[in-house]
């Protein structure tokens, strides 16, 4: 029971020092959380998303708490990939910590041309965050569809120094032949999942309690449908690497994920109430590990226990 | 920026306010006026996300050193919540958040204009203006005298004030854009401090920036982190040189702006059709 | 603002005394409840799913908590659609309370079996509860396909006495064409959501936390969801009446779906733990009303008040 | 079956549990031994669902007349919530529920075997069955001593007892099962209630369906409801005529069983392949 522990983890090449990431748009790229968290400990960061051009997003309001998580409708604020290179990337490279590029974009092109920029960027992998619309397909989300996913993932991996990962949406028929059309265009890995897209109204002033309208819902809410996303996933791509994402705030959070079959895991909205949340994670999934004589994440990963006969899995079994 | 634990000395109503005083010694030897902190919600509640609160006082000095306290209303889960904490529980707090209000270097005549619990943090600009040898004036605006903040702390503090409610139950009938010309004039204040409901920022600012009065506004906006992370609070700014505007965080950039450098119309609302959505030309991202 | 409220719905000729129901699963058919709750001032009780056959259902654990919320995986145990007409029909008829009765199958042939049998039941609608796997089309789900959709609520319809509402599940690349197919096919109305695909896990004992390995995801986590598919579909087919359903608790959770649209409104797990949530839901919202000087439910219904321009809907704007 | 608002009147520890004394006169009035109440989390928790527990106590006489007692472990944020509630905190509370344990006609002896705080409602049964001159022996089963409900009210209940600790602390070292077959013998008890951790109430069940002496169990299965209608707490159960089986609702047909009518191995698994799922021939819906 009291195995040497080592939290490292090694997706297919793609390394980190713990399996819990900050995920994309809930750490910046690590300039802020600084001042308070001692980045070294942090198993990596995946950076907010980046696009071609400046970008100023949605008007306000751009957050709305509901049970258990929140709705957000940012707008993929961010100052641009050139911006990125300028002023983050030096930065980056002093941390010591492995960084993933997140990238979004409008158009195959855009993501074609945020990629390539990307080339000189001090980054351990790209994560293609596909949920947003194509504008050149009648606003049809990327990840929504195999054809637009496996093609904008398609551009990338021929365009990119370092392995991409594709993150998708839950909110899709059919999760695993999008994941499939990703790997089969040369996606490396896939991150499980984004937000639920989601509402809420203020019935004091019957106005939407988003600027946007409809936002991303996170948080504690989701983490049953990201921990079957990845089930889902994980048993149809055995090998693949996969990132659990999705209402993650203690080790026993992360670990059921590992369990359904993740390589790691990222933490997203628990880093704005306890920006310590990646360290506490990691930290309390090494406890758990040694608890359970296992000696590394990888040990955990899939071990889940079905019953002799499992049920069908794409009911919903009311 | 400093996340601790911090003993909650006492707890206690003030007016229609709570009046929470934490031990808090880091945070409040670091904390100047208009910052603000992040209280964490316990976990195993519905409510998941931090709550910020402006510092009203923070004491390094005297019987009190060590402290901050805080002044909130309780309006919704959170701040119902931390109306029930007692003395000894333990909060979780992040600060000093934000950018602080600027001290004038030549400027002596101080106008700081409050709305309901904007006032929390311009009691404690008052006294920080006063130990630089500022003279402080105040106009404190409620919509009734429960919500009208320490008005005797506020007197004692301010060479001059005048106070407004809606319903008249204390001072002059009215808000505080009523008296804020009459108030300019007499006092001749050379520079104006305004924190309260945005809309009233809003008048304020654009009233000051007819005057050519330099005018500092501390905002609300809605919060998910108040670390600079999530980009949720953001209000649009005016490039220094006039050229293009960006969203900036209300939580790192602010929560204290230069009432002329925000673009009222655009974050406030009316919103305009595109066409006019820029008219300080090129579009030019605006980074500090 | 102190006008005369009414809380009567009329859902294009289905009548029911509130717009709050009683969701499938949740109450039964009404019998247990009876014991707690006067089902006089419950606005109507959709029983649970009916089938065919008796049906035992999912080994158990059938039910894990999750935040906000919860996963069930029941299989829809059920004593069959003969056993309902013997037992509970002549009990329905004197409740006084307006029933609709849910219909579960496996195949197009089950549907419609079933709904001939119902011709005889007191029920003033049939909610057709699509979001089960079909055995004949490789257990895809009727409501996760515009064809398959349309084929079993076309069979439901041409066979019915009453009304037939189409109950969906969000878990769909493209909701509103599912819903769209389900109109043209004949279905009165629409019930949106269903349970949303989740699952969970015992790190301790590295098992599912569910006989059925996956289960429905239901409770306040996914009303920002529930909301979401009310606005997108009532949007999309005005004049269509819509049923929402998902995560309501209190009056102000039932007014953001009338203001998203819907007609009326289904409480299901919430009346698990306040036997009496479709009576108090009732009466708040009629509080409600008069405050805001508003005479009936229909009148606020879809009053949403959205922004001049409403951004791109289908992103998750993160 | 009540729904109350009931306050609470002491929650105490005993050993490793909690007591809690509720005022409830109207469930205390209807209770019998083996029903169980649920109690409702406050709004604003993470945890939504009520929590089922068993009565321990309902009190219709004496000092603590219209009074219903609980007994709990805190494994879990429901149970860590309710082991913080104080005097007169109230608490929302249906009950009582489900079917409680037959009382035997003819037979004279009777014996209780409890697991952990399964004695909860075996004190209560046995003090009716004295109450109807039944001669009642126990058998309280626990890991340690502190897990052995209170031990000395036990004592004073039963006309023999025999406790087992699985670490020898209090009693005999071992577990019910060990005991079971020499008590049987000495008290040569009619019928056995048992109440405990299904593994244990399973094997009770086995041993006295070989000896032919009724056994009636208390289950636990997970709830939702406990209402009857989220179908969440079912166990498997063959007909009476021992043709066919049908899952039946723990909270309403329970939780007190016919532990000879129980398909354990169904429940509890192994799981048998499909073939032999069925050994009691024809399925056959079967209903109460
Ligand atoms: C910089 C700053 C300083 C503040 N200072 C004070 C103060 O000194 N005293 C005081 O009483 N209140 C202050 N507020 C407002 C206070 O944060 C909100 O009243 C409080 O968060 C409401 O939480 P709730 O759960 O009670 O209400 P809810 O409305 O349920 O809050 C729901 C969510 O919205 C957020 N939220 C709600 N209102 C606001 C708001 N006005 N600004 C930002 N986020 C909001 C909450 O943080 C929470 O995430 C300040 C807000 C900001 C941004
Ligand atoms: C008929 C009945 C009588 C019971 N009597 C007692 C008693 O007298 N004393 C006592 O300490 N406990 C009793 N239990 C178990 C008790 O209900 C659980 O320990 C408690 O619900 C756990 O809640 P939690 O939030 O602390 O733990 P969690 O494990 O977090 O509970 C999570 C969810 O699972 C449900 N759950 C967890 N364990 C059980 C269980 N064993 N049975 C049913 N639902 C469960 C909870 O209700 C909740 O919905 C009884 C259970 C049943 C079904
Ligand atoms: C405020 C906010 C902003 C986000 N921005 C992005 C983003 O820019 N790119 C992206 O791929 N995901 C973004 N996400 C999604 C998160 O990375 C994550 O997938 C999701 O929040 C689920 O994880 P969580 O429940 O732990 O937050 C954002 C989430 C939040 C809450
Ligand atoms: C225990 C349980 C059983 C359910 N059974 C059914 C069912 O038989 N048929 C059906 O259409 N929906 C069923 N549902 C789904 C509900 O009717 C409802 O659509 C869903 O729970 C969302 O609403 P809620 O969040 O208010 O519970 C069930 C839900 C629960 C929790
Ligand atoms: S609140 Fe998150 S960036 Fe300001
Ligand atoms: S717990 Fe819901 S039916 Fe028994």
């Amino acid at each position: 029971m009291s195995a040497k522990v080592s939290l490292a983890v090694d997706l297919n090449g793609v390394r980190f020092p713990t399996p819990v990431l900050a995920a994309s748009g809930t750490f910046n790229a690590g300039r802020e959380m600084a001042q308070l968290v001692d980045l070294r400990e942090v198993g990596g960061i995946v950076t907010k998303s980046i696009t071609l051009h400046p970008t100023r997003g949605l008007p306000v309001p751009r957050m709305a708490e509901t049970p258990c998580g929140m709705l957000n409708a940012i707008g993929l604020q961010n100052p641009g990939v050139e911006e990125f290179l300028a002023k983050e990337a030096p930065f980056i490279a002093s941390l010591g910590v492995p960084v993933v590029a997140s990238v979004a974009g409008r158009s195959v092109e855009e993501f074609a041309q945020v990629t390539l920029r990307l080339r000189e960027a001090p980054v351990v992998a790209i994560e293609a965050n596909i949920s947003c619309p194509n504008v050149e397909r009648r606003n049809q989300v990327f990840a929504c569809h195999p054809d637009m996913a496996a093609e904008v993932i398609g551009a990338m991996v021929r365009l990119s120094r370092v392995p991409v990962f594709a993150k998708l949406t839950a909110d899709v028929t059919d999760l695993v032949a999008v994941a499939e059309a990703c790997v089969r265009a040369g996606a490396h890995g896939l991150s499980l999942i984004n937000t639920v897209l989601g509402m809420a109204v203020d019935v004091e002033t019957f106005r939407p309690k988003l600027g946007g309208v409809t936002g991303g819902l996170s948080g504690p809410a989701i983490r049953p449908i990201a921990v079957r996303c990845v089930y889902q996933v994980a048993r149809a791509l055995p090998g693949v690497p996969i990132m659990g994402v999705g209402g993650i705030v203690t080790a026993d959070d992360a670990a059921e994920f590992l369990l359904a079959g993740a390589w790691a895991v990222q933490v997203g909205t628990a880093n704005f109430f306890d920006p310590h949340a990646t360290v506490a994670v990691a930290r309390g999934l090494e406890r758990y590990l040694r608890r359970k004589g296992l000696g590394s994440p990888a040990e955990l990963r899939g071990r889940l226990e079905l019953p002799e006969r499992v049920p069908e899995l794409a009911s919903r079994p009311g | 920026m400093i996340r601790a634990r911090c003993e909650v000395l006492s707890n206690r109503r003030t007016g229609a306010y709570w009046s929470l005083t934490l031990v808090a010694p880091d945070i409040a030897e670091e904390a100047r006026p208009g910052q603000f902190v992040e209280v964490a919600v316990p976990r195993g509640r519905d409510v998941i996300l931090r709550r910020p609160f402006s510092i009203h006082q923070a004491s390094r000095r005297g019987g009190w050193a060590g402290t901050l306290e805080l002044v909130f209303e309780p309006v919704g889960p959170g701040t119902r919540w931390l109306a029930e904490v007692r003395p000894h529980d333990v909060l979780d707090v992040i600060g000093p958040l934000g950018r602080s209000f600027h001290y004038p270097r030549e400027a002596t005549s101080c106008l700081l204009v409050a709305g309901g619990y904007g006032a929390a943090p311009l009691h404690f600009l008052g006294e920080e203006l006063r130990a630089r040898n500022k003279v402080v004036h105040m106009v404190v605006g409620a919509r009734t005298h429960e919500r009208v903040l320490k008005p005797v702390e506020a007197k004692r503090l301010a060479t001059s004030i005048v106070i407004t409610t809606e319903d008249g139950t204390m001072g002059e009938r009215g808000v505080v854009t009523d008296v804020l010309p009459a108030v300019l004039d007499r006092t001749r204040a050379q520079v104006v401090y305004a924190c309260g409901p945005n809309p009233m920022l809003r008048a304020v600012a654009e009233y000051c920036r007819r005057r050519a009065v330099p005018c500092q506004v501390a905002v609300e906006e809605k919060m998910a982190c108040g670390l600079g992370v999530c980009w949720s609070c953001v209000v649009p700014v005016v490039a220094a040189d006039g050229r293009g505007w960006w969203n900036v965080r209300a939580c790192v950039e602010g929560p204290v702006f230069n009432g002329a450098r925000v673009w009222w119309d655009r974050w406030l609302g009316p919103a305009r059709p595109p066409a006019e959505e820029e008219p300080l030309g090129a579009v030019e991202a605006r980074r500090r």
